[in-house]
């Protein structure tokens, strides 16, 4: 049963994603939308632990219109419709905003 | 109400009571699932925590104490009131809150009681 | 099939709303039931028909409009939200037609239809 | 005497808006010159003639009518602001009388006039 | 030439009060409006170099409101007329929200 | 324009620049304080300095790219550009910037050439 996490805001300026981040369950699903690609360069998204299999995605449109390079064995970039069939196939979402 | 009435909501409260609207819009959305008679569970994370702080009065700042209105909770039978220890503890704050029963928890049960629900809501 | 709600609560001058408005026609366009929108905070700006975004900059209201005609799609404005901001459906009718005037009565309405209820 | 600017770029339901008043009230009767207040971001719905708060709430309006009668103090609409956010002084005319409708050429004047500007 | 710094916005939530004490000088002026004043429980504020003369003040009624007990050895505890004042007194204003 | 025409005016601007209108309303000031030949000065601190990042594409987002209007600033005489190297140290960035003749400089010169200017407004 995991959670799609919707993260909107950047952990430089809001404490929005450590909230996340302490409510995230194994094999729960992370996806970087809007401000929230900003992110990528945040050394909180170094403290997820490896071994509880959480999936990292990122709305590849997004980071491209903020100049942000994905690293793509770390991150999966996605499309919109992932976004939206994520959203059925998980078993609840939270948008952190 | 129509079908699936058992379908669980939450609303996670992140930010502080009085320069902005979102617990107050929050606590609007909590009341009307309570006379509805839809259940609503209500989380307190972050910022968030502040709306429980005691010993708060509104009336310094010209501001209508919404605050108070949390007493009628209970009328409402909204009883599923958690928050978050990390954000209380990273505020230097103790377990005295103006409303009673409300449940402090770690992040990992915090986060099980939260992944009960079918709706999340966060203001 | 499941079905989706979605709650906007960014204003039309946002590129939040723009995200929300390609969400939603991503899901309808892949065939997905939305049983309705719910606009609620800063959202409620939306249905403002006073609203002058410049010419050359993104249009959150045609994309609604054409979203209501193709399949429509049920928008609801919380009026309690939208009377903050300077809307109203009594003294200055300046609420766009496309929207219904709701309560949050119906926000507890759709999040029971609704499958999924995903904020923006 | 030093004179002052003051920016307000928060919505009137915001209690930072009473925050910003009070700091204008405070100057204003301690006999300290505002040579005006400009409006800008969501300091703009200040000046919409729709908004409705809960009588019960606040009311900045009256606040501002007040200031605005007694000391003469201008306040100043940026129209361009004030327009994505659905307020125009030419369809519906729902700019309340005490604002002045300006641009941003008036807060280089007000920046220049002040000797200190002070944002809210 | 002191800067008076108002600060409304609090460490836990923005990066605002940060970035002030990015910018503080010595003799410089802080006064804790609005949410700012929950920042008296923020360890940032810990980091304030005690040689570097800064004065800390917080407005009363803002605290009082937020349930938020002032250390008077700390921090003065002012009213909108004195923020008034510190307006004039100083050479420029910087409104950290 | 009236009297002290001399008054020397910042802007810091502190946000990213697409989710909200911050960057763009700031922009607008400048020009105008540009187009009257008032002095003007721009300052980049925290998200702030991701406006500046080489690279970026709105049209991606469906936003109008207000970025690009930066190249006009040697048009307006807006020549005082300073960005501040540990905003951009924490958040992973270079010195590659899409506009050019911007100044990097660390907290102690910030502040200083900061405390300059008579006005400071901040986005």
């Amino acid at each position: 049963m995991p959670t799609l996490h919707i993260v909107r805001q950047n952990a430089f300026t809001s404490d929005d994603f450590k909230q996340c981040l302490q409510v995230t369950r194994i094999n729960d699903i992370i996806v970087f939308i809007d401000d929230g690609c900003y992110n990528l360069s945040h050394t909180l998204i170094k403290t997820i632990d490896s071994k509880a299999n959480i999936s990292l995605n990122i709305i590849g449109k997004h980071a491209q219109a903020r100049g942000i390079a994905i690293d793509e064995i770390l991150y999966n970039t996605i499309n919109m419709n992932d976004l939206v069939q994520l959203t059925l196939k998980t078993s609840r979402v939270i948008t952190w905003q | 109400m129509t079908q699936n009435s058992k379908k669980l909501t939450a609303i996670v409260n992140s930010k502080a009571p009085y320069s902005n609207t979102a617990g107050k819009d929050s606590l609007d959305i909590a009341l009307i699932f309570g006379s509805f008679e839809q259940p609503i569970s209500l989380f307190f994370q972050g910022d968030g925590v502040w709306q429980l702080l005691q010993g708060q009065d509104g009336s310094n700042i010209s501001v209508k104490d919404y605050l108070k209105t949390f007493a009628a909770f209970e009328f409402y039978d909204i009883e599923n009131i958690y928050v978050c220890q990390d954000s209380l503890t990273e505020r230097n704050l103790t377990h005295y809150f103006h409303i009673d029963d409300v449940a402090v928890l770690e992040n990992k049960e915090f986060a099980e009681k939260l992944a009960i629900h079918q709706t999340i809501l966060r203001f | 099939m499941k079905k989706l709600a979605v709650v906007v609560t960014t204003p039309p001058y946002s590129n939040l709303s723009v995200t929300a408005l390609d969400y939603i026609e991503t899901a309808l366009n892949a065939g997905i039931e939305l049983v309705g929108v719910f606009f609620y905070q800063d959202g409620v700006i939306h249905a403002n028909q006073q609203v002058e975004i410049a010419s050359d900059e993104f249009q959150c209201i045609n994309h609604w409009q054409t979203l209501h005609e193709k399949y429509l799609l049920p928008l609801h404005l919380c009026i309690t939200a939208a009377e903050k901001r300077g809307l109203s459906d009594e003294q200055s009718q300046n609420i766009h037609s496309i929207f219904t005037v709701s309560g949050l009565g119906e926000l507890v309405e759709l999040a029971n239809k609704a499958d999924r209820v995903v904020q923006f």
